[in-house]
């Protein structure tokens, strides 16, 4: 087994989902002969051609909607949005469609599709680069929603979501792109969506998490422990549906939990943790559960980045804060 | 700039020739006539609180029913709220379109290869796009159609997929009938373009104009539009020149806002009495055949309502059966309360 | 003081804005001589002309991107989305506009608008005519979002919308638009956007309501009460910015709490109310918070809307059990 | 179809007479030079981290800086992200475009009329509209005008955005730069239409192609639109054909995607290098005017460069205060919370 990148890892299994299946093809935003402007489909249009590696012109409800028909009609299509801050043009063809065609034909039709979106902060980029929407797409029905945060679950989770037959968001954490390398398995394999994986045990304490906020989340989990405070790390993975009875058990066996986002507060997908909590773990819980998230603002600009993001001094704070109650 | 003629085959002004079969002008005209008759009725039906809102096609049959004749059972159709007639050509059934007006079923049934009625404007149209472009892929010779209304030309969407199907020339057809409204919106107020056929030069696409209310010169440019698609020529927006004689829906009264003189105008161009004319002329269709055809269609149709309103009342928690092919724990959990909330009185 | 229903206060309020302020332009489809698909504008077209009350192309993201531009330029613009369930190709005009230009221009440019979108089901529409699409909208930093639930309500909100310079999302639950009359004061008043409303006052339980959701939990308290239970029902009033001041207040005093919406739960805004309670009130909380809510689906074809929709024997349901933890 | 030719004033193929007072083609030049000394200073501070992600405008210079020096002061513009260019002549200083490529600033400043910079593609376009809409309905005489690319038409905003103006007759001007590439995409996979000025025709609107790279000719393409805008004829959709001889952004690499030839062949149209030479075939400016000229361009902007960087860094706390005037409870609770967060050590 190599050490790769998450970068390496979704090209890879880009690589392998067009070779093995002639009924998947890519489209989106310079895709094709620059390779993404994250260089994840590096190589696949010079190897699998135009007809399946497609640029599209610039239009986000074009490329949604697109991909919708040519998933009803039988293909599998991967379209990417270039950057999750653009992906609002084309939330109408989620909402409106992608999540409900199934609904709708009642069950006559279905759209199996994968929207491949990189998103969240921290790459000192320019407006609207940074956003983290999350949100949106976890209350719309009929989406499914994942967040890899390794180059492992980034190759599981992604066969798995092209074996759905719902469409399904997959969100590309733009700051682990290349932070870290590990051994990634060279055949196939699924991470199954739906079940949150256990980052790290803990019993003191639940900090819930995903993407870019579960390095953090662990890192912070690590300091604590030096000071004799065990916390467990859970990386969600899977947004929509979310693992109610996961999160309910890590709860119910710590009694305190924080969520941390990058996505302004405010109905964010902290506050739907925060109320499954609620119903899920409510007799255990020993203090109110903390949220620790980007503020209520639009994304700054990115002199202001490293404040609005959460980071290891906020989360410390909150933590132990919560574990003083 | 290029002008747009209006392509027309019946009437005394006609600029095309009549290429049609017979059989197939006899059976566009009767399922027209059923069309209409469909509409009468439903109209009725919703007035007595036995259907939802319902929005007719009174006045654009000859649009509706000659373009789905054109194409085959293996072409894709994505149609508009406004496009039962449609979808009843190309395979389902009218007692499917009474109980989807019943809010109780889709508007699709069976393996018809339609998607099901978009009710968002023009943004079905990328979705017809993906069709075409999936079947191609496939390599099956078939189309896809996208039906959709003057008022859609405003969206973005309408925009995005037509530049789209351009650059991919894929094998699709916009067929836009432009209905003279969009609610209470006249076409002078929903774009400056003078015909909606020429904004196919912002896409590099052909664009044809042709009479609407004119079964046989509808026919002729979906099938032509068709042949070009087939022959890799890429998509065509068909503009079908024709008039909305009723109201927007059952719920819209368009005395509001539509002057009286037009509707006239265009009552006197109805599509029905066009070819019913144009059939009787050349001796295809007697009098008595109309009758009979009216006379049947209306059984058809009585028919169809008595199956619709046979059918039992919904399953309460057939809702949650149709969004996932794998429900998660929470949707799971959530039919079980409604389950226990229908076993609580009714307070 | 007449007594007028909620469209009629909403139209009398608009003709006197467009009579009071030069700047006041109205802008949506079938706004003019159709008067809106629900008459709320009726007869404004005819008083003041095509110039202020204009008629537009079949296009939500450009009624809403014309708006911000007329906000921007020293208009107030009222712009209609004929159905929330057609916001969706809007949104992004509302996320990366209307929210933004103010805080991107570090507060030299605002965008001073309001714009109008009945919601909400229960009057048996064809699909897509009953959503209830409230959360993305209170997820997204800069607007500020509204819901009368009375006429009184409706009026003086409008007026306290148009007096902001902030956008306004302003909704109008379709189902009370002509369901209650009361008497209105014909002068202008302000009903000030943020703070809740107590509906009725309670002991025992607090339920939180917007919206056609109010009469709803009105009744319900109405009922219990004859069993001798004390609910308070509060109407939100604004969901953004929340009133977590008051949310916190009435859950200290009654610690127990119901929320209820149409919306989708996961994600919905009852879950920002739920983690509200957590932070303002958790010490004092005797049971979980319940959520009656609409199903995670996209809403039914109406045969099903009724129970679909949160009714009398759910919410009931919901406090019983509540009350009883 | 109408043949869309393409404008020109400079060179040996001029389809148009020159109208621009001298004094003004001074300045245009002038002001070309300046920008071009920017970028690519700019690129080199980018080098070294001194800002962030930086999109030049090198190549574009004339539409850049002609366009904008063809309006009034009143008039409204609306702004894409390489649009510092215009944003300067309109009257940004440079020392704040160093600024907003630190992320310290707005892109726009003082009681300029501009928007800020649209990092979404034809977003904009819509806004546009709307400024237009309301300087005519306050009785003022000015324009809007949106710049944006070749990618942008491609948006469903560029779509409702032109439609909405064509029917409201508005005030505005389209300026699309096309410099023949959407990042890593050529116009010919943007669009099948072949012109984008041809777009024009779908809203009714009048639609302008001109050479982009002849800032003669762009000044006088401006100049009638808006003239044409405020007699009331409504908009104008402008196609200025250019070439980006650098990167997309640079975080770009071009020799990715772009034939080296293609890339030859524009530099000889260098903007720059084709007003120069006009201007010192007709005596207008002298080596060494041109020598000082450049040098002058070289001390502002090292100056501007300085102005910046010696600004104090940030104020953690400013970024609360733009949002809302009255910001709510839980935003200034936030705001406090990070104050406590920032008096805790780094860990
Ligand atoms: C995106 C969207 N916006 C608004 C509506 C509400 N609406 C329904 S039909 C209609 C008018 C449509 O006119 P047109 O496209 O000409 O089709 P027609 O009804 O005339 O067949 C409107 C505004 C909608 N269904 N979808
Ligand atoms: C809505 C949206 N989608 C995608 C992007 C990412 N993006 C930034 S620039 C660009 C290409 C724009 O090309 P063009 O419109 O020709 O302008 P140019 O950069 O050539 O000036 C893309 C795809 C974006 N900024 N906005
Ligand atoms: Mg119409
Ligand atoms: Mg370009």
């Amino acid at each position: 087994m190599a050490e790769i990148n998450m970068v390496t890892a979704i090209n890879q299994t880009l690589a392998d989902l067009l070779a093995q299946d002639p009924r998947v093809v890519l489209l989106g935003e310079d895709i094709g002969l620059n390779g993404g402007v994250f260089r994840v489909t590096e190589g696949l249009y010079e190897r699998f051609g135009r007809e399946r590696v497609m640029d599209t012109p610039l239009a986000e409800s074009g490329i949604i909607g697109a991909a919708i028909g040519m998933a009803v009609g039988g293909l599998r299509p991967i379209a990417e949005i270039q950057f999750m801050g653009f992906l609002y043009p084309g939330l109408d063809q989620l909402i409106s469609h992608a999540g409900r065609i199934r609904h709708r034909s009642l069950a006559a039709l279905t759209v199996p599709m994968v929207v491949r979106i990189p998103y969240g902060g921290g790459i000192r980029a320019p407006e609207q680069h940074a956003d983290s929407a999350e949100a949106y797409l976890v209350h719309t029905p009929g989406l499914k929603v994942v967040v890899p945060s390794t180059p492992y679950d980034a190759k599981g989770l992604l066969y798995a979501a092209l074996a759905q037959d719902s469409p399904v968001a997959f969100l590309e954490p733009i700051r682990l792109y290349r932070l870290g390398r590990m051994e990634v398995p060279e055949e196939r394999y699924q991470v199954p969506i739906g079940p949150l994986r256990v980052a790290r045990e803990g019993r003191d304490l639940s900090v819930f998490a995903w993407g870019a906020m579960v390095p953090l989340a662990l890192r912070c989990a690590e300091r604590l422990a030096e000071e004799g405070v065990s916390v467990e790390v859970i990386d969600l993975r899977t947004l929509s549906p979310l693992d109610i009875e996961g999160i309910g058990a890590s709860v119910r066996k710590t009694g305190r939990a924080v969520v941390v986002h990058e996505a302004p507060q405010t109905g964010g997908v902290g506050a739907e943790v925060v109320a499954t909590i609620n119903e899920t773990a409510f007799w255990w819980l020993k203090a109110p559960v903390a949220r620790v998230t980007g503020f209520d603002l639009p994304y700054p600009p990115y002199a202001w980045e490293e404040f609005y993001l959460p980071d290891e001094r906020r989360l410390l704070k909150a933590v132990r804060e919560t574990l003083r109650d | 700039m290029e002008t747009w003629p209006l392509y027309r085959v019946l009437g005394p002004e006609a600029t095309d020739s009549d290429r049609v079969p017979d059989a197939i002008k006899l059976k566009i005209y009767e399922d027209m006539v059923l069309l209409r008759s469909f509409d009468e009725k439903t109209i009725t039906l919703q007035r007595q609180g036995r259907v939802g809102t319902f929005p007719p096609s009174i006045g654009q049959e000859a649009a509706e029913i000659a373009s789905a004749h054109a194409l085959s059972k293996q072409d894709w159709i994505a149609p508009s709220y406004r496009d039962h007639g449609a979808l009843y050509v190309h395979g389902v059934p009218f007692e499917n379109v009474i109980l989807f007006a019943m809010g109780k079923a889709s508007s699709i049934s069976g393996d018809v290869r339609a998607l099901p009625t978009s009710i968002p404007i023009a943004t079905h149209l990328p979705h017809a796009v993906g069709l075409a472009w999936a079947a191609r892929q496939r390599g099956e010779s078939v189309v896809a159609m996208a039906y959709f209304g003057d008022g859609g030309t405003s969206e973005g969407d309408f925009h995005e997929a037509l530049n789209f199907a351009g650059v991919l020339k894929a094998p699709v057809i916009f067929f836009c009938q432009n209905n003279g409204w969009a609610i209470s919106v006249p076409v002078r107020l929903q774009t400056a373009s003078e015909t909606l056929a020429q904004k196919a030069l912002a896409y590099g696409i052909s664009g044809v104009r042709v009479d609407g209310n004119d079964a046989l010169a509808v026919y002729q440019a979906v099938q032509a539009a068709r042949e070009r698609a087939l022959a890799g020529a890429g998509p065509t927006l068909i503009e079908a020149v024709t008039y909305r004689l009723g109201p927007h829906t059952t719920a819209d009264d368009p005395t509001r806002y539509r002057p009286r003189e037009e509707l006239e105008a265009w009552q006197s161009q109805d599509p029905l009495l066009r070819l019913g004319q144009y059939l009787a002329e050349r001796g295809l269709l007697s009098e008595a055949d109309q009758e009979a055809m009216q006379a049947r269609a209306r059984d058809w149709i009585n028919q169809a309502i008595e199956a619709a309103e046979a059918t039992p009342p919904v399953d309460p928690t057939a809702m949650f059966r149709y969004l996932y092919s794998d429900p998660p724990l929470r949707l799971r959990q959530q039919m079980a309360q409604l389950q226990a909330a229908l076993q609580e009185e009714v307070p």
